[in-house]
């Protein structure tokens, strides 16, 4: 597959058809390629099983850039690169997209494999490109589970607890937080040119975590910002320095969107209204439902 | 920072018996930018008034507060005061010491701290209000009803008699509405044909008044004083021109089995048809999915008898685009359906509706007036109405309202029979009877007392159609027992619902729809003929069940609102609108999608808000991730310092 | 010198935290271990063995958010109340040689004139008890900047050898200390067998892929312009995603921010951390001095390779822990910034 | 109804139209509710933004309550039913987060049901006393 798409890079750079090439680069370790463009030649160029980096994300910065971009695209990336293409944020005449199969994404730590793989590639079901201009190389992607419910069993097991054990594990969770932002920088909806936890002029502005307070705050606008919007890319638990299983807020609002508003898997088309800018006058839940359940 | 007076009204004793109107004054004196605090007995007297406008003056204020009673009471005036003053009416905040403390709070310390709080927030506020300035909009001179029975053509008569142009548009062939089926109206017996036929003419007649009949709305666009709207001129396939009314082309029809919805189904008529005799325009219009012609393209009887050459099978929809100033919704009622009612047997032939009742005992109606039993055609030898069917029912089936006219034309209906068929024996089968309205109560009793109604109180739980006569399955109430009527007729008092596609029309003109879908007034009692959008008004049963004499007031009402509205060169524009802050827009365009209004467009990256679209409701605001998208006058930040003061 | 059984580190804390002075240690939560306050429920998760800590004690004499002083507004007058400073005394166990020297990077520019107050108070409080390294990991590249993770420094040393601390006090503060725990720590001379495992550590160190040597001697103030205006700049900040992962979790990251917090009935001043990878970091009135994430990612990477060495003496403000290395979002670190420097333009 | 010395911070956001008039109207009627209540007046429900929500517990409530037209009669036609679906997802973190769910309410009160205002606010409130202080949504710095 690496070389299918060396080649076809080289190709289409030489030839004139992009200006450049957004992929991923030999790192120092095997074991961490980096996200790059390439302009001349992909000879660093390389495509294994620790690419996890979600290539939509940097289509943002060269949006404005002149020329093409040939970007090779995960499945479960595509959905990204629809929700940015949705929100303006990107244009679709300015990538050409291969999409590339994906075995799943190993975790490193200390450039070693702990011999597990991402939590999205363990109830991965985003086994089909969304969006794309060629496909290349063998579908290796398969899918995990046909339980499209097993990504939601992390999250029945928090709804199970009691309220003071939510609060408990939670707290426990958020507590880590070192508000470096990672999350919200590597996740692609959530790419407000200024956030409003930046932004003085709004008066929301933290640039730490003074109290507990805040890091609950951070978290669940952080959560609720993207909600409807978010893929269920995993890039923010993926990318936090401090191990908070970030997914959960993301994925809670996931299930209950799905639950009272219909199905909806943001970033599968760039019509479908989001769930958060739609409503159904008759069907909608009312807050109540909050309230009345155990 | 702001110059910040603040006054704190007595409201005679209405606030000052329980709230301490001193403290709160020494309390917003420590508030900083704060630099004068005083109380008046009465600040929306002139007094009051002058005293705040000399204040600015002397003390130099660059904000107001005013602590007494609701913003909904005075804020306008003491805005006003303020622009007297040479300050901009936005920067005066209210806050609510009578509704929200006195009034509710008998303990004068708990009244007293929540005055002093929320005086403190309106300070919050104010300290970040800004200049806001009304746009101006023109106001188109033109207005539009919706609907053209009785409360559409008094309303259009009334504006038109003003001297403004008025258009109506009619989904049916017709303008005339319910009120043209009826036979006579109560209390009077006078022929309800014999009032209404004269308003049509003079409707179709009036130099200012353009009927379009058979016509739908299809889009609105604008706001108050400029609305574009494009009406769906349906195809008649007779060309209104040239047609003389002769009315050869339906004798000549050979499809005679549609069944007339004039006359509620009881007979039928042919594809190509008038409504009913008096119509108004006196045009026929074709039914195309019952002309062969259009179906198959053979027949074509009509235009060959046709001399005008009025008959155009290739007529097209048209689409006509107009601007009005102001929109009058007065598209009436329906029956409900009965489909849910099935103990009524209402599938029987003797079993029928009022207004069905209406036809039945009409002149002009199917049996020419002569009352019979639809299944053989025999005089019934009684007749049993009951009311209350699918009204004041607060199961789903059927309305939880009284449908007001029932009782009424129940007992003009009884009336009728009684003078006209002595021998003919009425029950009348009620709740409780109602009849509150000049000279209704006297109607009711003359039909019980004079002419020998028998009104039963009870309801009928079960009609059995045995062939030859109808079993009602009934409880009289008042004489505690269960009883098998025999009748030979029975007439339900069927609940009235506004017509399906008023929720539609309501849609496209944001107004709004209770859960009846009766269209919502913006007050219900000081704003009840004008809709919560501004330049939509309501005239006639959409807003409510009303006879035909409330429904003329208010159709007057109506008309005078509106005229008031087209009387005016230009409207000043609500100022609190939303605005985005283009050095935050992501252009993700989600504000776009939750604009009731359509206000917001997306350009080249960013947002931009046409402020005289914007109604200011602030949802963009919560859309929008970034915060740049907010509302003036209720700023994020605004908003966040009320919080902050009331939580301090 | 002195030993005591990793087993009875325990009671060592205890006794310390009974006597009044708060003990951080190594803690391990999940797969994260990270320098906890110790309590008898964090006792059976104390981690000697994993190498590195997520965040770095920088925390404990630079805290995220520190707080300066409170406003209040009595009859219209503004009232100030400065923060205390602190006065508890505590100690950090576990720190490793590239961390207490992080510290002491730390160190010459908050304790040089002007002297932070709120830091000197806080490292005057602290005993920094340290440890060898006694299996450093792929991602380390102490050696780089002379820092000899076989000879820890700060104010006790220790080796753990066979599930034994071997214990040496290094200064006044660490001696202070220990005569204060004695009856705990036995008396040891095993000088062959910290020998031994120093020898050990140096060469896996030399083993690692990093300790091939780094071409820090490109990093000269001299050559600052030149530096600063390679070309190398925008391909390698590319990939930033502008968090601030690297500079919250880096032992020498010094910068702060100063915010007012409006609490209603007061208004708290503090600092908390900054990253100069923020688009606000340096904010000032006129805008901001530098607009793209390029100029901010050269401005970290200048600053540790150019600008501190420039202002103290040639000391680098890294100390080549390798946390950066591990846990950037986009695999970007400072070595790839040394290392591409390697050939001249 | 009291427990202790506890009096509760209840920030009620009410619509100008429907709830804000309904409040006008529970005035007008003289009809009792608690003093915690403090009411700020929003255009539309839809103007709330889950971050004045948090804002509020933040700096002191221990109860907020969001009062809106019923469905369907909202003044803007639609703004009530995105604050339907907002609210709910909000309110629906907060309890999977562990915040008392009797902290936060949405309640449709229209213009003219001032008993119903009074009685929701009434009932509201009570349910804030039985929680108590908030604790697990609280700032320190901006108690004492």
């Amino acid at each position: 597959m690496q070389e299918l798409m060396k080649a076809k890079a080289q190709e289409m750079l030489s030839n004139g058809s992009v200006t450049r090439v957004l992929a991923w680069k030999k790192g120092d370790f095997e074991t961490n390629p980096e996200p790059a463009f390439f302009t001349k030649h992909v000879d660093d160029m390389v495509y294994n099983q620790y690419c996890a980096t979600n290539l939509s994300n940097f289509m943002v910065g060269v949006e404005k850039e002149e020329g093409k971009t040939l970007v090779f695209l995960k499945p479960c990336d595509t959905f990204s690169f629809n929700q940015l293409l949705k929100e303006n944020r990107i244009s679709r005449d300015k990538a050409y997209i291969i999409g590339v199969g994906c075995e799943g994404v190993k975790v490193i730590d200390e450039m070693q494999e702990t011999g597990a793989l991402l939590e999205k590639c363990n109830v991965c079901t985003k086994i089909k490109h969304m969006v794309y201009d060629e496909l290349i190389g063998e579908d290796v992607t398969r899918r995990v589970t046909d339980d499209p419910l097993t990504r939601f069993k992390d999250i029945e097991a928090i709804e199970k607890m009691d309220a003071g054990e939510r609060f408990a594990f939670w707290q426990g969770e958020f507590s880590k937080c070192i508000r470096c932002n990672a999350c919200r920088n590597a996740c692609p909806p959530c790419g407000c040119k200024k956030c409003v936890f930046d932004n003085d002029n709004y008066d929301t502005a933290q640039k730490a975590n003074v109290t507990t307070f805040e890091e609950q705050m951070f978290h669940i606008i952080r959560a609720y910002h993207v909600a409807g919007r978010c893929t269920d890319c995993g890039e923010c638990t993926r990318v936090c320095p401090q191990d908070i299983p970030l997914h959960l807020l993301n994925r809670k609002f996931i299930k209950d969107i799905n639950a009272l508003y219909g199905e909806f898997q943001a970033g599968a088309d760039i019509e479908t209204l989001g769930p958060l800018t739609d409503f159904n006058i008759d069907q909608d839940a009312e807050p109540s439902i909050v309230y009345d359940r155990g | 920072m702001k110059r910040i007076g603040v006054f704190v009204c007595h409201c005679g004793t209405n606030i000052a018996a329980t709230v301490d109107v001193v403290k709160v004054v020494e309390a917003a004196k420590l508030e900083p930018g704060v630099v004068h605090a005083a109380e008046y007995p009465y600040l929306c007297s002139e007094a009051g008034q002058n005293m705040i406008i000399k204040a600015v003056d002397e003390f130099g204020l660059t904000g107001v507060v005013v602590s007494a009673c609701s913003p909904r009471m005075h804020e306008t005036t003491f805005r006003k005061a303020a622009a007297k003053a040479g300050l901009n009416p936005f920067m005066v905040e209210i806050s609510n010491i009578r509704e929200q403390c006195s009034w509710i709070h008998k303990d004068s310390k708990d009244g007293t701290e929540k005055s002093i709080i929320l005086t403190r927030a309106a300070i919050a506020k104010v300290h970040l209000n800004e200049p806001l300035h009304p746009g101006e909009s023109k106001v188109t001179k033109r207005a539009l009803v919706i609907g053209g029975g009785i409360a559409g053509i008094q309303t259009a008569l009334d504006i038109a008699e003003a001297g403004f142009p008025v258009d109506i548009v009619e989904s049916t062939p017709s303008i005339g509405g319910k009120m043209a089926q009826l036979d006579k109206t109560f209390p009077t017996l006078d022929c309800s044909a014999c009032i209404l036929t004269p308003k049509m003419v003079d409707a179709a007649a009036h130099e200012n008044i353009t009927l379009h009949t058979y016509s739908e709305i299809e889009k609105v666009e604008g706001f108050v004083g400029d609305f574009t709207i494009t009406i769906r001129k349906k195809a008649r396939y007779v060309d209104m021109k040239n047609c003389t009314g002769c009315g050869l082309c339906y004798e000549k029809c050979p499809v005679k089995k549609a069944p007339s919805e004039f006359e509620q189904g009881l007979i039928k008529r042919t594809a190509i048809y008038t409504p009913f005799a008096q119509a108004v325009p006196n045009v026929p219009v074709i039914d195309k999915t019952q002309c062969i012609k259009l179906k198959t393209g053979k027949c074509g009887l009509c235009e060959k008898v046709c001399t005008p050459k009025a008959i155009v099978f290739d007529q097209q929809d048209e689409l006509i685009t107009e601007k009005y100033g102001a929109v009058i919704i007065a598209t009436g009622y329906d029956q409900i359906s009965l489909e849910k009612f099935g103990e009524y047997s209402y599938n029987s032939p003797d079993v029928i509706t009022g207004l069905e009742f209406e036809r039945l005992t009409n002149a002009a109606g199917p049996t020419g007036g002569d009352l019979i039993r639809l299944s053989d055609k025999k005089k019934p030898r009684s007749v049993t109405f009951i009311q209350c069917i699918g009204s004041r029912d607060t199961s789903k089936r059927g309305k939880p309202y009284c449908s007001k006219i029932c009782c009424m034309y129940t007992a003009k209906h009884a009336m009728l029979i009684r003078d006209k068929y002595p021998q003919i024996e009425v029950n009348v089968f009620y709740i409780d009877v109602r009849t509150p309205g000049k000279n209704f109560d006297e109607f009711y009793r003359r039909s019980a007392e004079e002419y020998g109604v028998n009104y039963i109180k009870g309801q009928v739980g079960k009609i059995i159609d045995q062939g030859e006569f109808l079993t009602l399955q009934s409880v009289d109430m008042l004489g505690g027992k269960r009883m098998d009527l025999q009748t030979d007729l029975v007439v339900l008092a069927t609940a009235i619902e506004p017509v399906k596609s008023v929720r539609i029309i309501a849609s496209m003109l944001t107004a709004s729809i209770d859960t009846n879908n009766f269209m919502t007034e913006a007050h219900p009692k000081l704003k009840p003929v004008e809709s919560p959008t501004a330049g939509v008004f309501l005239s006639g049963v959409c807003q409510g069940p009303k006879d035909i004499p409330e429904t003329v007031a208010q159709a007057g009402a109506t008309a005078a609102k509106v005229i008031g509205l087209l009387v005016k060169d230009k409207l000043m524009t609500n100022p609190c609108t939303a605005e985005s802050n283009e050095k935050f827009c992501n252009g993700c365009s989600a504000c776009t999608k939750v604009c009731p209004y359509g206000a917001i467009a997306y350009d080249d990256g960013i947002v931009h808000v046409n402020k005289a679209l914007c109604q200011g409701c602030g949802a963009c605001a919560v859309t929008c991730p970034s915060g740049a998208m907010d509302l003036q006058g209720f700023s994020n930040r605004q908003l966040m310092a009320e919080v902050d003061a009331i939580c301090r | 010198m002195y030993k005591i059984d990793k087993d009875n580190l325990p009671e060592l804390f205890k006794f310390l935290t009974k006597n009044g002075t708060d003990v951080f240690a190594p803690v391990r939560k999940g797969n994260q271990v990270n320098f906890e306050s110790f309590t008898d429920e964090v006792a059976s998760t104390l981690d000697l063995d994993t190498l590195k800590t997520v965040r770095s004690p920088k925390d404990f004499v630079l805290p995220q958010v520190e707080h300066l002083f409170d406003a209040t507004i009595e009859n219209k007058q503004i009232k100030l109340e400065t923060s205390p400073l602190a006065d508890k005394p505590y100690v950090i166990f576990g720190v490793r040689p590239c961390d207490v020297k992080g510290i002491e990077v730390l160190d010459n520019v908050y304790l040089k004139d002007p002297v932070d107050k709120f830091y000197q108070a806080r490292r005057a409080q602290g005993v920094i008890i340290s440890l060898a390294c006694t299996n450093p990991q792929q991602t380390c590249f102490c050696k780089s900047f002379n820092i000899d993770a076989a000879n820890p420094q700060g104010d006790i040393a220790i080796w753990l050898i066979n599930d034994s601390l071997n214990w040496k006090s290094l200064t006044d503060k660490g001696a202070n200390l220990t005569t204060q725990v004695k009856h705990l720590l036995q008396e040891s001379s095993d000088i062959d067998e910290v020998e031994a495992c120093q020898k050990d550590i140096q060469l896996k160190i030399d083993a690692l892929p990093y300790s091939r040597g780094l071409p820090l001697d490109k990093f000269t103030p001299d050559k600052l312009l030149e530096i600063f205006n390679d070309a190398r700049w925008d391909e390698l900040s590319k990939a930033c995603i502008a968090c601030g992962t690297c500079t919250f979790i880096c032992p020498t990251c010094q910068c702060y921010d100063v915010k007012d917090y409006d609490a209603g009935k007061k208004v708290k001043r503090y600092r908390c951390w900054d990253s100069c990878m923020y688009s606000d970091f340096t904010l000032m009135a006129h805008g901001n001095s530098r607009n793209t994430q390029k100029e901010r990612f050269r401005q970290r990477y200048m600053h540790k390779l150019v600008y501190h060495p420039d202002k103290h003496h040639g000391e680098f403000s890294c100390v080549g822990c390798g946390r950066c290395v591990n846990k950037c979002p986009s695999s970007l670190n400072i070595v790839k910034v040394i290392k591409s420097f390697e050939v001249d333009n | 109804m009291s427990v202790g010395e506890f009096k509760p911070l209840v920030v009620a956001f009410c619509c100008n139209w429907c709830s804000y008039a309904g409040a006008d109207l529970a005035g007008t009627s003289r009809l009792q509710y608690p003093a915690e209540v403090k009411i700020i007046k929003v255009p539309c429900s839809c103007r709330v933004n889950p971050l004045f929500v948090l804002r509020a517990f933040q700096k002191g409530a221990d109860g907020v309550i969001i009062c809106g037209c019923h469905p369907g009669d909202c003044h803007y036609s639609t703004g009530n039913y995105y604050t339907r679906r907002r609210i709910t997802l909000l309110y629906s973190m907060l309890d999977y987060l562990g915040i008392e769910k009797g902290r936060t309410h949405l309640e449709w009160v229209s213009a003219a049901e001032g008993v119903k205002f009074a009685t929701v606010m009434n009932k509201f409130v009570e349910q804030v006393y039985e929680l108590g202080e908030n604790r697990r949504l609280e700032d320190w710095r901006c108690k004492s």
